[in-house]
């Protein structure tokens, strides 16, 4: 795919769909260390709704890229609620914003997921560096930025996200939580992966098949 | 341990929440009914009324009696229902607002963690859009989850009781939204509470325990979703760890000789009454010897965590208007307070 | 697993029984006080009445809220306590006897098990002694626990909740001995239950599963003290099992379409009323495409057994009379029913 | 010892109750399998009341062996109520009734464990092979008797009673229970030993010691 257009955002969310039911229980065991449990089941609920509300018809027809984040926001708000309900509809309807002109280039997919990351920020209050899946989205969406402002091929573009992306869930493990369930454990944290941080780079780890 | 898959009566995992509400809703028709498209707002029969303030409580499942078992007359008047241990929606919040909107505002009550906090003040950005005014209550009983410092990031955990019955109590007396806020917030700045687990409890998704935890130790101060406490050990007796749950509560809010409470003693899930009673009767004596004289008790499950083995005790401290707002009747699934 | 102890919030075991009721006055103090000389007679403070008939219920303990949570005005006007899963013994029964006699006889109900009726049998006798006439009610509504030919032989387990509730409506209204004899024997006919164990329960004493159950296994029919079942197998959906729980009762009551029930979804422990209610929804569903009224339901922990997992299905086939009797008001620390 | 007196029954109920105790665990996991898994308690705390009974004055003073044997019928059903209070209480009334003339030859112990049988049959209404405690007491009081009538030795007519209890607790093995809690089974209760049997074979199993 050269283009971050509808059929690309359609095949991302089902990538990362199944991605998600498949890691479910991984997510879980994580949440359950430093929170409650359910982390998997939401991720993995509110994408599969997302999935199935894009494989009925939507307006306008065929639909535009922005039109299709904006359901996606609605579907998993609706579906999980949740924690990661508001903070993932927020992202994807920052998503929605940033391609509302249209399609951007493939090789500009920083673009699309610092918007994601302002999304999350803007609606959860929390900045990177609070063991949070910001951890993730942030580094990733730099350095994703940085390998196409030096030019990089896509292909090494997608290897910089999943690399800042693994290296960024990992960071959460040493990091003090100060948002979210976690953040009342003070340094009972500390040696946990963040399981948003987690489920935020099996979502980019998508990218490479979604768009190669 | 963790190999065992928990043993639990449910069809569907993803059909337990419906088929709860279903179950609800048949158990207590002239109770409880269901209002709204998303079908996860469950709102008393004879409760919103033209003139009075709706209550709307809500939260994750897996705390039942909480929350719809305290929806009906007198108490809340709609509670929204989200999945097991995850806020409910904004979309779901909506429909039991709009249920319990008679014109006089709506408040929203709800343990204090992040994502109720989110998709309630979604809901309630929404209904100011709509000209619906709103109030909010998180409740911040847990004094295990965060020092008197920083009070206001305490989780709710059983202490949700207290403050819902005042709230709804208030609302019954016909009290304007701002004067039922002042009653929650009162309930709210007068609720204490610490718990214990023994064992964990389980997701339907996953039929694993959440967390681990040896087979001869209690987590003193975990949360009801399993979230970790402040101190591991051996499980001590009963009277021990009653001391242990008492004594920061009892600092924490400076109670003093001639106060008055009441008092919650609550069951995680397979703690049963008889070890409830036991805590309640240390209790008891704490606080007698403290000369803090007991209004009225509550000894069972109020606010569980699935079938976690442990306890909970929340003490409200009462001054005339608490006493007369808690004493008010109210009729639920789970609370009747008789008239 | 069977080498885990089961964590339990207890003091030392031989204090339990003393500890637990001195729990339940403490947190019950307008509705229970504790009289005679054994400290095993839990009576109503404003229950007996001279020329009323007095009610005494018991059995052994671990079943709470049964059998003390069920002593007030309305309901019970006493109970015996008696060891966990152990007979009270006739000097405790002779205790409760004694504080309820107001000249009208006493009635006594329990579960119909050996110990039960040899104990209350011989505190029976003593009482005619004394020339306080008596009558004895053995709850048996556990049809797993023998054949229809066969159903005095019955255990009575969840059962005594709607039995017990019926004589105490009758005693506050009035009647003589024979009429409550009559109305509590009308209950006990036309009551009928059946129960799924999912995981054992341990004694204080031991923290020891009482029995095996493999970790995928339930027992149908078993008895609310782990006594064995009908049929053993894998676990399954709940309303496979609800089916499997509700068929033996449909056809031993011979219920048709038209007839007026009341239902009793009860928990045995660890199991909480996410999954109770989700049964309930499926009994009603079931009693529904048969014709059968649900006049009302009680969904939770009822007469449980310690900590196991597990629930039961009970039916109450109403007439005028018992509903009347079931619908009057009464109020206990575990059930309240408003005028 | 050779007579069956006052002292004969402190230290019975002594060394019995020692043993109950020590065999608490093994009781409850019997009653565990057909029952509800208290008998070892109700039975250990019955008398462990007896002998706390007995440690404290009685009437006549020095006390009578029936005089003993009905306060233990006291203390045992005021202890623990369930079904051996009333059974045991029973057991040692009708005792009481037996030594009521004054003390026996050591060698009619089987007179003695047979009033004991014949208490408990008359309060429970069983019979033997109704796999219950009387399938241990009346083949032990039998074997007493005929090794008595036989003339054998004091050691000998002792080693019949064990050997009887033993038989007789293993017998209910194979049976299906007809009173008590067991009875509901059928079948169900078959291969598994009756927790009361096994306790009234421990009861049995300290007389040598109390009399030799
Ligand atoms: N304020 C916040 N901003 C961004 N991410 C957050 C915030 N609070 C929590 N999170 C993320 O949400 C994750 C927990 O999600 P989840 O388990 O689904 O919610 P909950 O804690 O309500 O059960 C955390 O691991 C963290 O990454
Ligand atoms: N009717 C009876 N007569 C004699 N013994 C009986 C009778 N019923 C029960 N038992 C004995 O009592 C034993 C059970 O005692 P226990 O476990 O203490 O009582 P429960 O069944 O009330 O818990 C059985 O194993 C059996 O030997
Ligand atoms: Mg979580
Ligand atoms: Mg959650
Ligand atoms: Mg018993
Ligand atoms: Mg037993």
């Amino acid at each position: 795919m050269t283009q971050i257009d509808s059929a690309f955002l359609i095949r991302f969310f089902r990538l990362a769909s199944e991605q998600l039911e498949a890691d479910r229980s991984y997510l879980c065991k994580l949440d359950g260390a430093i929170g409650d449990g359910d982390h998997g089941t939401s991720m993995a609920l509110g994408f599969a709704a997302v999935v199935e509300r894009l494989r009925r018809p939507l307006m306008p027809e065929p639909p535009t890229p922005d039109a299709i984040l904006t359901e996606a926001a609605k579907a998993f708000l609706s579906e999980v609620g949740a924690t990661v309900g508001p903070l993932y509809a927020s992202a994807f309807l920052s998503g929605a914003k940033c391609l509302a002109a249209g399609p951007l280039e493939t090789r500009q997919i920083g673009t699309l997921i610092r918007a994601f990351a302002d999304g999350i920020r803007t609606r959860g209050k929390a900045e990177t560096g609070d063991k949070t899946m910001l951890d993730v989205w942030y580094p990733a969406a730099l350095a994703a930025e940085n390998a196409c402002g030096d030019g990089a091929a896509l292909a090494d573009i997608l290897t910089a996200i999943t690399e800042a992306a693994t290296a960024g869930r990992d960071s959460t493990g040493p990091m003090i939580a100060s948002r979210g369930r976690a953040a009342r454990l003070n340094e009972r944290s500390i040696g946990h992966i963040d399981p948003g941080a987690a489920s935020a780079a099996l979502i980019l780890s998508v990218l490479p098949e979604v768009i190669l | 341990m963790t190999e065992v898959r928990t043993k639990k009566l449910i069809n569907a995992p993803e059909d337990i929440i419906p088929q709860m509400i279903a179950g609800m809703v048949s158990a207590h028709p002239d109770i409880l009914t269901v209002e709204g498209p998303t079908g996860r707002a469950v709102v008393a029969v004879d409760g919103p009324r033209d003139g009075k303030v709706g209550i709307v409580i809500g939260g994750g499942s897996g705390h039942e009696p909480a929350f719809a078992g305290y929806v009906g007359r007198g108490l809340a008047d709609a509670a929204a229902v989200g999945n097991v241990f995850a806020s409910p929606s904004p979309e779901q919040i909506m429909d039991a607002a709009r249920a319990v909107d008679g014109g006089a505002g709506v408040m929203f009550l709800y343990g204090n963690y992040t994502g109720d906090v989110l998709n309630f003040d979604m809901a309630a950005e929404e209904c100011e859009g709509m000209g619906i005014p709103t109030r909010s209550v998180q409740v911040i009983d847990d004094v295990a989850s965060a020092p008197k410092e920083r009070q206001h990031e305490r989780r709710g955990i059983a202490g949700d009781f207290f403050v819902f019955k005042i709230a709804g109590a208030a609302a019954e007396h016909g009290r304007d939204l701002e004067g039922c806020y002042a009653a929650a917030q009162s309930a709210n700045a007068n609720t204490r509470s610490m718990g214990v687990a023994l064992t964990a409890c389980s997701m339907p998704q996953t039929l694993k325990p959440n967390f681990e935890i040896g087979p001869d130790e209690m987590e003193i101060g975990m949360g009801v979703h399993g979230e970790p406490g402040i101190r591991r050990g051996k499980v001590e007796a009963a009277d021990v760890v009653t001391d242990e749950l008492l004594e920061p509560i009892l600092e924490d809010m400076g109670l003093k000789s001639g106060d008055r409470v009441a008092v919650l003693v609550n069951g995680l899930g397979a703690t049963g009454q008889l070890e409830l009673y036991i805590i309640h009767r240390r209790v008891a004596e704490v606080l007698g010897e403290h000369g803090i004289d007991i209004h009225h008790s509550w000894v069972g499950e109020y606010v569980s965590s699935l079938e976690m083995a442990g306890a909970s005790i929340t003490l409200l401290k009462l001054d005339d208007d608490l006493q007369m707002l808690l004493d008010t009747p109210c009729r639920t699934s789970a609370l009747t307070v008789a008239g």
